[in-house]
């Protein structure tokens, strides 16, 4: 079946899921977050990385759950653990412990050097700021990690060429800036969206579309980008899901109360 | 040791009008009964902190017991947003919510200074973020050994904890287990200290792997509330209602619909469960 | 993943001449095999820390493996002095050894922020004592919120640390249980991690009450060492010989009576119980 | 059976030990150190107050031991304990955390604000340092709990006149210097010794002596101390020890390892 095949068979949202997954391929753990990374993570486990370590910031350690939790706190998160830690060992002994291989982050606004807005939105001179969650564990999974995935839906809405609020510093105005703020590892390595993959300049540390999903255009992704989106000049294409990894992923979040 | 009460004596002598009360839970364990309790007992301009404030904060801000939250993500989760709580922070509904915003890890260390009776904690978090910004609660603080810059978070001492617990033994003494979050540093953190439970066992309480065990005489009183965290859950006793927190979605957007759904499951309930 | 390996190939692969060992364990879960192996590898020059040195210290600086030792309380509990680290701090026999010397609290704290890879602690402590004039990882910070003056102690981190647990599992977890005392924080603080264990569990470890389970990944050798803890104790597995504790005041106050003993217990034994 | 009886059926360090475990009346939890300490602690669960809850370094709280444990760390604390924590916590949330009514310590030197030396005594010029264990808890004990109980044997030797090492301190140079400090609680309230009960002038904050064992003169106890031991204006006797007190002693005594 070829890959062009398999992308036809499948959703955006479902090419975005695979290659989230693919990205873990590697590595030994992940500090996961609720909705997409979560999806991604266990995908990967269930595909790519068998043997991923799933951290969730609920506590558990090593979490191997057989149906997408709904939830980060959800029972069977703690019941599939190795251990279960405390709160705040997990943040401080594990996550800024240097323990973390690879933090997935999802996010409401990214900007071109993939700092991250889940604060507040402005929305316009008369009408008040629009309140997000908020930061969650997102500043000191960024900080901390050996690498960071970020998982967004590709919009203008999404990438923005300014944030309204820097919750979180992904590679802050370019590069050193996260060396001079003390930050540990390497920062986001990957924006993994509905349309492309985007991977930060070596140079510049600014986003640039590095891959494409089979069937979208270059044209799609800066559409949808909105700051002027940079392509980088070994620009590819992701291999389109195999079947094994779509039926996982449909069994997955058949099982699950909702995906994302 | 700690005296074992009914949830509605219980409330009346520890929560006053304009404590700061933490009602914690990490998905698990959610203390929504006491938080029924603390709505029908109309107590008011309370400063709630909680690391992540969900559905149960989303229903004391919309009743509007709330004057502020203290809190690191505050949403309905996997789920979406949570109505009240934006409609208080957009629009002022029922009252204007004033907000002292954290991270996960600053959160955390506030509980651990507060449980530890310092002033502050030391955490290598915030770093280039605007959080510090809208807060006083968050500093700077150099190491003295290495020069390091670091960020310091200021206690977090509640007037009142309230937590709920899997068991409890007639002396007060209480176990709780599975994902047991923040739990044990905002009891230990908190002047009074509340805990509603699934059970009272006859004898000692029987050690459980993962358990989280706290003495009576850190607890002021221990009501017995089966139930008491539904929609949340209590590993062993009841499994969460994903149900319930999806539906909410559609209950809490629409003011008058939330309303009813407060008349009906809050205001005109007494919790026939409670007891001692 | 944690290698299961034997107790000499760990300790020749992880304990480097010059290294700082964290050799752990409050009263219970004591790594005195692992202490008789870096004795009989002839390895020299450690920076020993432990909050509690006791016998198995005396053994390693009286064989003269210490030129520094980082500790809160030196002795023999319930019995007396530790005679070997006394005649090496008052008369540099076999060597001079330094001491860098804490509270309790203090040197708590130097593993939790070692494990929470701080560069420092804050602690109520010390306060009009005179150990911060011994000592150089002691100093002073104040609170940004309250102006408080607060001791601050500098993180400690080993560049091994050695533990002893009652199980793994083929996989390298660890679970040990009863008194936890510092073992956790020492191991997440250390560069290498040596665990020696009671017994290797065929599949899953059984979670137990009150167990501190460690993954395999911050472990870098696990060897199988039953009664590796002796005198000391595994709870579950062994109890502590309180006679061995009492008969080592007279071993150990005399050096040749000591070198005899050393020669016959530690020099003259090949561990027969180590493997995998 | 009069008191004198009772006194002349028991040693010097039975007095000692059953005055100690009479000064634990009424606290709801006691900080134990092993010893003498551990020792009282023990008796007064099995007579003034049963239930005293005792706290050991080793992180057990709520021990109820059925012999004397030879060391903190003996698995029966841990076997009846309502809840093993770990020794960090135990230092951060238990102690700091201001949850503990009475620290009871021993000490090697004493002076007569009660500040207390366990690190080194001075030999003279021609001999090094002796050395001793160290602070192990109790320069915090002193500093956090709501009273401090101390139980040492009366001799020159360690009631001195001025420490060689400040360990842990007691009153300090006397009034307000715990306040000066930042310590919490009243400090050193009695000194049990194996003559009398040591307490602190509450002007001066020196320690005087408020009573004797049954049998013990003021001459005896003036004479063993290193510096002027002034005589609290009401000074009293102690009550000798009673037979339910002397059997519950030495029962516990006889199933332990050691007494002290």
């Amino acid at each position: 079946m070829s890959g062009t095949d398999g992308a036809a068979r499948c959703g955006r949202d479902e090419l975005m899921e695979v290659n989230a997954a693919r990205a873990l391929a590697g590595a030994r753990n992940c500090f996961v977050g609720i909705g997409l990374p979560s999806t991604a993570a266990n995908l990967a486990r269930r595909t790519v990385n068998p043997d991923l370590v799933l951290v969730y910031e609920s506590g558990t350690i090593g979490s191997r759950p057989t149906r997408l939790p709904l939830s980060i706190g959800d029972g069977e998160l703690a019941d599939t653990a190795d251990a279960v830690v405390s709160v705040p060992e997990m943040f401080n002994y594990w996550l800024q412990g240097g323990r973390i291989d690879v933090g997935f982050l999802g996010a409401a606004q990214l900007d071109r050097f993939a700092n991250i807005n889940t604060t507040v939105v402005d929305r316009g001179p008369d009408r008040p700021e629009g309140r997000l969650p908020g930061a969650g564990g997102a500043p000191e999974i960024a900080a901390n990690c050996g690498a960071v995935l970020i998982v967004l839906r590709h919009t203008r809405r999404n990438l923005v060429p300014a944030l309204d609020f820097v919750t979180t510093v992904g590679h802050g105005a370019g590069p050193g800036d996260r060396a001079a703020l003390g930050m540990r590892g390497a920062g986001p390595t990957a924006v993994i969206t509905d349309l492309g993959v985007l991977r930060p300049d070596p140079d510049t540390a600014e986003l640039v579309l590095s891959a494409l999903h089979p069937g979208v255009t270059t044209e799609q992704a800066r559409e949808a980008t909105g700051w002027d989106l940079r392509v980088a000049p070994d620009l590819t294409v992701t291999q389109a899901p195999t079947d094994a990894e779509l039926s996982a992923l449909r069994a997955l979040k058949a099982a699950g109360g909702r995906a994302s | 040791m700690a005296d074992i009460r009914s949830l509605h004596d219980a409330v009346r002598d520890l929560v006053h009008d304009g404590d700061t009360v933490a009602l914690e839970g990490f998905t698990h364990l959610i203390p929504f009964a006491a938080a029924h309790e603390i709505i029908r007992q109309g107590v008011t301009g309370l400063t709630l902190a909680r690391m992540t404030p969900d559905v149960v904060h989303d229903q004391l801000i919309g009743a509007g017991a709330a004057r502020k939250l203290v809190f690191s993500w505050g949403g309905n989760p996997g789920v979406g947003s949570l109505h009240r709580f934006r409609d208080a922070v957009e629009n002022g509904w029922p009252h204007p919510l004033e907000l002292d915003e954290h991270s996960h890890a600053g959160m955390a260390n506030r509980y651990v200074a507060g449980a530890s009776k310092l002033p502050f904690a030391v955490l290598r978090g915030y770093r280039g973020s605007g959080i510090p910004g809208r807060t006083d609660t968050v500093a700077t603080v150099t190491c003295p050994f290495t020069g390091e810059q670091l960020a310091a978070v200021a206690a977090l001492n509640p007037d009142v904890t309230v937590v709920h617990a899997q068991q409890a033994d007639r002396h007060g003494n209480v176990q709780f287990w599975g994902l047991t979050g923040v739990q044990k540093e905002a009891v230990l953190a908190a002047g009074r200290v509340l805990v509603t439970v699934e059970e009272i066992v006859e004898g000692a309480l029987e050690p459980r792997p993962g358990s989280v065990v706290l003495p009576g005489w850190v607890i002021d009183a221990v009501a017995l509330v089966p139930g008491g965290a539904h929609p949340s859950y209590a590993a062993g006793y009841s499994v969460r209602d994903n149900d319930f927190y999806q539906r909410w979605d559609a209950v809490s957007r629409d003011r008058d619909t939330f309303l009813r759904w407060l008349d009906e499951n809050v205001w005109n309930v007494r919790n026939v469960r409670e007891g001692s």
